[in-house]
């Protein structure tokens, strides 16, 4: 893996040097008291220690809505039109490893049956530089899901921070490598030995024998104790980088045209299984709350060999019922 | 769905500014559309046969006419489309004339909104169901509100068929103002003399339950079903041992305090009365806001004289309950005073007349009152304020009527027959008298009308000035009228010893009451609305409820007879027939998704929302949700756009139905 | 005072209820909503100036028997919502057994001091912080520094903009909505078992969290919470996206306040505003 | 190029009883209109929905009325009074988010009201006229759709 050394003036240059006609930049920042990723920000905001985002970044590569074709109706002909795909490339600017780590994830649901043409255009139109994490709260447990603070899992570059001006920039994938050599060339080689604060993990758990207890235990008393006060909303599934439930809908600009679009769903709404019967499988919480572990930590795991996961935390701290998903699965595999 | 759109000319009076073949060629290559042509008179027989031939060869699903008003012809295509087996509901109106054509000039403009009409028709109907009409009994007894010649005659009308009839009556008697007046035009036959005959059958009539003194509390139900709440008030008189006998009446020490209303102020009556000795029922009531008894417990003269202890000073308003099939209102009309009225008032009061307080100012009632034989002068013109003959009388015309400044827009109608009668009873009583008349116009367009008019003027020598009365003001005993002769163009100023004033015929104040609680329309006026103008006078917006008289706008008494027969009418015809069809449209709840909050209940005007109790197999409830008594509904869909979760929809109204006509929109 | 969980132990014991909805604090001290069901389960219960949710929500989340009853933990706040849910027929007012909690202000982290500026507003215009109806009253309260209404500085600023200026405001706001629905899942005023929202035969509102579906949700969810909001802020805690959700239920609280002189879960017997009506309301907008 | 001359779509939701029939009055009564308006007839004002209005915004109207009885005259006793809360709230909230009264209109025009009608629906055009298109509520409709419109 090749390593240069990288200052924060670097990095400026970077980011005003960039074509705005063919890249867009997308980067934390601070909205009132929380971050967000936004897009050509004019205060990027590049620091370990701050805060995962309120929401991850999942929308630039699998937006909340999203067309998939056009029709129109003249006299009793219809017809069909893609939507017009913007070809432009998308830098994302300090990702959390918990965040950049949720592309491979996505990429395996994506490509498996059907392959999603809009979800890998955008990623092969991305460039990710991951930013060493030394962040940590009572929600977060990366370590847990096989990841940690400097994980390079689907970063194209990955930053740790050296000193307070310079980071080591290592370049993790071929993309990345094209990426510095077209636009940082002329950065210096690094060849000393990083530094990192150790994570301290509060629900250390293994995700594997969590897999086996829950393939075991479906109707387990534990899903009533912990989905009861679950309130249905589905905050945990869009604020989380690897969910990637979509609905299908058709929607009518006038009576003659309209649109197939695909839009974020949930598992915890309560219409999400429900049958044109009027039949619903999962017809309630607790049932809905089982589906969701369920699916993170052991169907997905079975079909993709790894857990839907990264252990960001955020589906806890935005929780309005307070609903700490790491520890029911911290639970589950101390039991 | 194949959907068939006709749209008519209606001769030229959509053709004219529509160009019906354009419409109809755009609409026929509309989706969904399998049919579309333009005729001259689509309501035609010929028209209508061109619809059912085209529902017969095409196939056809559902209906499109692009034609007049719905409130017009929608049930004449409904019939002819279920003739050729389209379910009526499966028909929709796109109303061409009265919002489109008779409303523009323009032909390109008016065409594009013609389409737009029949477009939005058309997206309505492809989500319209077949519907099946409701059927509900009916009750064969009707209410007339108000005793009246209008409703004595539908009371009777009615009786006479051999249905059951309550008629209320607010005052102690029925006769109404017909029983004020003297004579009659145009043949000046006695008053009371045609109309006693008549209260006494109301009074004797087996058919026929009688309640003076009383008002409608409530009503509840609809069309053949209703269920109307009386109030009899507290007569203070038990009226089943009263035996009419008087002596309560003469003994009763208060005379002077109450004014009568009979004699319209002109005499003062004592607190236990009976409003004219012809009355029916012939039983006193107490005025209780004079009579000493109520004021200081002392008295009891009434009492003490009734051998047939009949006098109740205990007595309390009653509450009847009557089921009823039809109701008949019959309230009729007051007639306007020129008293200063307060700011903001409808109507303004007449300073330059002296705002009532000239006291040989008087109105047409009053002087009916004094042209009568059983009048507080016995038939003698006597002027009221000294009891003196008037030698030179002013009648006046138009007082309030037809004088949009005063708040009058309409024509009071019957003015200028009585005026001319008035004119004419005066001169032959009072023989060397003047009489002189300032009119706007004489409208006598009534049979032997205007014969009556000419006779006044040509026999009886009344002096006719067409122009209004400026100013009414008293000197020296004389009441100066100062005017303009608009023909001769000069000003005129009479020096006369008594003026009458033909104020304007207004609807009596408790009409927009009674109006409210009958759920029926009336005009910024307070007369009652018809629910069309021509072709159904007599019938309201709300079914089974009819109007007879003046409560609908000024009329006279052959006019008023008239229509109460006509209102009588239409009630039996509702009672012809056992079992009532409504239209379907009624509020119907979806009870797998309804929350239970009851809303649509809190907003339903007919108590037609009813709790449901959902439960599982083993009686374990699971919810409580509404349900619609589709007997009670009304259809409004107030319900439906009140519920939360969407639970409730109107049929015919859908929401469906709506969005796709709003939608339909986005095309233009 | 009795302490809150001599009360739930009691009623737990004595079987008067069920199970008890209230407050618990997890392992790492942060303070969640929690169902006691038994005795000890009751040493769990707790109540401090991070009890933030309003758990009226779980009286028409959580299966309650037709002749059962159950203890619910709640502010001041959370049993007007109470009282309104009986006001529109969800509960009997016998089923609930209501702990009324005397509150000293609360704070939406768990991170949060307990200090002026991170009291809720709703607090500082809580009448009183003693509960209103309630069959037992725990907990004491300590006077707190009110905190400043920095939303009526907003509300006062949204108002004195043209249209087109607010317009711009909430189309930037509504732009940030993913269509979660956690407004609508916190809220305990909506208890629709099915949300107009996912009725789509016809569809009621465009589901697409895109501008014009965003719009007509947030439009739609405020009207309807019209005279029947109880101001408990949960739907603006609840967004993830940080929109300022109570902007828009205040407004249709000052509108109650205004035109009709009324507040919404008051009195289990006040008629409620939406469904009736007065001859003389206020047309001054209709021509 | 001249610019062609911006003429509104305003759809009116009107009831059954008073407001449809005197617009009815005022076409037998001759009274010219602007023809803009398209009128959906609806049973009562109480059958109308807020997202009615919604969607007549979003289907391109350019300004919506609403029109019925006056109170009192209701047909079905009631609906207007509900009616009437209804949009007191609704239109609050609209304004509040930046769609206000020249946009939304509310009048109460009876069956004799044929004039009145004509007054109120060509002053609402002319209003909705001089506002010129509803462009904000067209962005975010066809923020959505602007590719098919070619």
């Amino acid at each position: 893996m090749k390593e240069f050394i990288i200052n924060t003036d670097e990095i400026a240059n970077l980011i005003s040097s960039l074509p705005a006609d063919k890249w867009d930049i997308l980067a934390p920042a601070k909205d009132g008291k929380s971050f967000d990723y936004v897009l050509s920000s004019d205060k990027p905001i590049i620091n370990s220690e701050a805060p995962p985002s309120k929401i991850s970044f999942k929308e630039y590569f699998f937006p909340k809505s999203e067309t998939l074709f056009y029709y129109k109706r003249e006299a009793n002909e219809i017809s069909l039109t893609e939507p017009k795909f913007a070809e432009k490339k998308l830098l994302v600017l300090a990702a959390k490893p918990c965040d950049a780590a949720s592309l491979p994830i996505l990429s395996k649901v994506f490509n498996w049956d059907y392959k999603d043409e809009f979800f890998n255009k955008r990623v092969n139109n991305s460039v990710i530089i991951g930013l060493s994490c030394a962040y940590s709260d009572e929600s977060c447990f990366c370590t847990s899901v096989g990841l940690d603070r400097n994980n390079t899992k689907g970063s194209d570059i990955f930053l740790t921070p050296f000193n307070d001006k310079q980071y080591v920039l290592s370049v993790v994938s071929d993309k990345g490598d094209s990426f510095v050599k077209e636009f940082l060339p002329n950065l210096t080689e690094f060849t000393g030995t990083k530094e990192t604060k150790e994570f301290i993990d509060n629900k250390p758990f293994d995700y594997k024998k969590t897999k086996d207890w829950i393939a075991a235990n479906f109707e387990n008393k534990i899903w009533a104790e912990t989905g009861e006060v679950c309130i249905g909303c589905a905050q945990c599934a869009f604020v989380c980088p690897t969910c990637h439930c979509f609905d299908i809908v058709d929607e009518n600009c006038d009576l003659n045209c309209g649109r197939r679009i695909k839009n974020w769903d949930a598992c915890q709404f309560g219409v999400f299984t429900k049958h044109a019967s009027g039949h619903n499988p999962r017809n309630s919480q607790e049932k809905r709350y089982r589906q969701r572990v369920s699916h993170k930590f052991d169907y997905y795991y079975e079909k993709f060999g790894e857990v839907l996961c990264t252990g960001c935390g955020r589906c806890t701290r935005g929780c309005p019922a307070g609903i700490d998903i790491g520890e029911i699965v911290f639970s589950i595999s101390n039991q | 769905m194949k959907i068939g759109v006709f749209v008519c000319y209606c001769g030229e009076n959509i053709g004219r500014t529509v160009d019906c073949a354009a419409v109809a060629k755009e609409l026929s290559a509309y989706p969904g559309v399998a049919h579309a042509e333009a005729y001259k008179y689509m309501c035609s027989d010929p028209g209508q046969n061109l619809i059912k031939q085209a529902i017969k060869e095409k196939n056809l699903d559902a209906v499109v006419v692009g034609s007049c008003s719905p409130h017009m012809h929608e049930k004449t295509f409904r019939k002819a489309c279920a003739s050729a087996g389209v379910n009526p509901y499966m028909v929709e109106i796109a109303n061409l004339r009265e919002h489109c054509s008779w409303i523009h000039d323009d032909i390109p403009s008016a065409t594009a909104k013609a389409i737009d009409l029949v477009r939005i028709a058309v997206e309505k109907v492809k989500y319209n169901e077949p519907l099946q009409t409701i059927q509900v009994p009916v009750t064969k007894r009707a209410l007339v509100i108000g005793g009246g010649i209008a409703g004595i005659q539908s009371a009777l009308d009615i009786a006479n068929a051999g249905f059951p009839v309550v008629l209320v009556e607010k005052e102690p008697s029925i006769g109404g103002h017909m029983s004020q007046l003297s004579e009659t035009f145009p043949t000046l036959d006695c008053s009371q003399c045609i109309l006693t005959p008549r209260m006494v059958e109301v009074y004797q009539h087996s058919n026929i339950t009688l309640l003076t003194y009383s008002e409608v509390e409530k009503v509840e139900g609809f069309i053949g079903n209703f269920k109307v709440t009386v109030r009899k008030k507290a007569r203070s008189v038990k009226d089943e041992v009263c035996t009419g006998c008087g002596l309560c009446v003469q003994n009763c020490p208060i005379k002077k305090k109450a004014q009568s209303e009979f004699d319209e102020s002109l005499t003062t009556r004592p607190a236990i009365y009976v409003p004219f000795p012809q009355a029916v029922p012939n039983i006193p009531v107490i005025d209780r806001s004079v009579c000493t008894y109520y004021k200081t417990g002392k008295c009891q003269m009434c009492k003490k004289v009734c051998g047939r202890e009949a006098i109740d000073f205990e007595q309390q308003d009653t509450f009847l309950t009557f089921d009823i099939g039809a109701i008949i209102a019959a309230t009729g009309y007051k007639l306007y005073k020129i008293d200063k009225k307060p700011e903001g008032h409808i109507y303004k009061g007449y300073g330059e007349y002296g705002y009532g307080e000239l006291k040989d100012v008087i109105d047409g009632l009053q002087f009916e009152r004094i042209a009568s034989a059983s009048g507080p002068t016995s038939g003698e013109i006597l002027r009221p304020s000294d009891k003196k003959e008037p030698k030179k009388v002013v009648f006046v015309q138009c007082v309030g009527s037809r004088d949009e400044s005063k708040g009058f827009s309409y024509c009071s109608k019957i003015c200028c027959m009585y005026t001319a009668k008035h004119a004419m009873l005066y001169k032959h009583k009072v023989h060397d008298g003047e009489a002189y008349v300032f009119y706007m116009d004489i409208r006598s367009n009534g049979k032997g009308y205007d014969e009556f008019v000419r006779r006044a003027i040509e026999e009886d020598g009344v002096k006719y000035i067409r122009g209004r009365v400026s100013k009414i003001y008293e000197e020296n005993g004389k009441y100066i009228v100062k005017g303009e002769d608009t023909i001769a163009g000069v000003r005129m100023e009479i020096d006369a010893d008594m003026v009458v004033l033909a104020t304007a015929m207004i609807p009596q104040p408790e009409n927009s009451k009674v109006a409210q609680l009958l759920g029926i329309p009336y005009d910024k006026h307070g007369f009652m609305q018809e629910v069309h103008p021509k072709l159904r006078p007599v019938e309201t917006s709300t079914g089974g409820i009819f109007l007879a008289g003046a409560c609908h706008s000024p009329r006279d008494i052959p006019e008023s007879v008239a229509m109460a027969s006509a209102a009588a009418a239409k009630a039996m015809v509702l009672f012809g027939s056992d079992i009532l069809e409504r239209e379907p449209v009624v509020a119907k709840v979806e009870a797998s998704t309804c929350a239970g909050c009851f809303y649509c209940q809190k907003v339903c005007a007919y108590s037609a929302i009813e709790r449901k109790e959902i439960r599982d197999r083993q009686g374990n409830l699971i919810k409580v949700v509404a349900y619609v008594n589709a007997g009670l509904c009304q259809g409004c869909g107030t319900c439906n756009a009140t519920c939360p979760s969407k639970s409730v929809e109107l049929i015919g109204f859908r929401d469906e139905q709506i969005f796709a006509e709003i939608q339909s929109l986005s095309g233009f | 005072m009795p302490d809150l969980i001599e009360i739930a132990k009691g009623l737990l014991e004595s079987k008067e209820v069920s199970f008890i909805i209230g407050y618990t604090k997890d392992r790492f001290g942060r303070v969640k909503p929690y169902i006691a069901k038994s005795v000890e389960d009751a040493n769990n219960l707790m109540f401090d100036h991070h009890s933030i949710h309003n758990l009226a929500v779980y009286l028409t989340r959580l299966k309650i028997p037709e002749n059962g009853r159950v203890g619910i933990v709640a502010k001041s706040c959370d049993i007007k919502a109470i009282i309104a849910l009986i006001q529109e027929n969800q509960i009997k007012r016998e089923q609930v057994y209501i702990i009324g909690m005397n509150c000293s202000g609360v704070v939406t982290h768990s991170t949060d001091e307990w200090k002026k500026e991170n009291i809720q507003i709703k607090c500082k215009y809580c009448a009183d912080k003693a509960p209103m109806l309630y069959d037992a009253v725990a907990g004491t309260a300590e006077p707190f520094e009110q905190p400043d209404d920095t939303q009526e500085v907003l509300m006062q600023k949204l108002e004195t903009m043209s249209s087109a200026e607010r317009w711009d405001f909430w189309a930037k706001e509504f732009e940030k909505c993913i269509k979660c629905y956690a407004c609508r899942q916190v809220c305990p005023m909506c208890y629709c078992e099915q949300c107009l929202a996912e009725k789509n035969q016809p569809q009621w509102i465009t589901t697409s969290p895109t501008p014009a579906g965003n719009f007509s949700w947030n439009i739609i969810k405020a009207f309807h919470m019209a005279g029947r909001c109880v101001g408990c802020h949960e739907c603006e805690r609840a967004c993830p996206m940080g929109i300022p959700l109570t902007l828009l239920t205040r407004k249709m609280g000052m509108v109650a306040g205004k035109e009709f002189n009324y507040r919404h879960g008051m009195a289990i017997d006040q008629p409620t505003l939406v469904g009736s009506y007065n001859f003389n309301d206020n047309e001054d907008f209709i021509k | 190029m001249a610019e062609e001359k911006f003429e509104p779509k305003v759809v009116a939701f009107v009831c059954n009883w008073c407001t449809y029939t005197g617009a009815d009055l005022a076409g037998t009564s001759r009274l010219k209109q602007e023809p803009n308006a398209r009128l959906i007839r609806v049973p009562c004002t109480g059958r109308i929905d807020p997202v009615f209005v919604i969607k007549a915004f979003e289907s391109g109207a350019d300004g919506v009325l609403i029109s019925g009885c006056h109170p009192g005259d209701c047909h079905y006793n009631t609906g207007n009074f509900h009616a009437r809360r209804r949009w007191t709230f609704f239109k609050e909230l609209l304004n509040f988010v930046g769609i206000d009264s020249t946009r939304l209109h509310f009048s109460w025009v009876s069956a004799s009201e044929g004039k009145k009608w004509v007054d109120v629906v060509n002053g609402v055009i002319d209003t909705v006229r001089e506002q010129g298109p509803f462009l904000k509520y067209k962005e975010i409709k066809e923020h959505d759709f602007q590719e098919i419109e070619n």
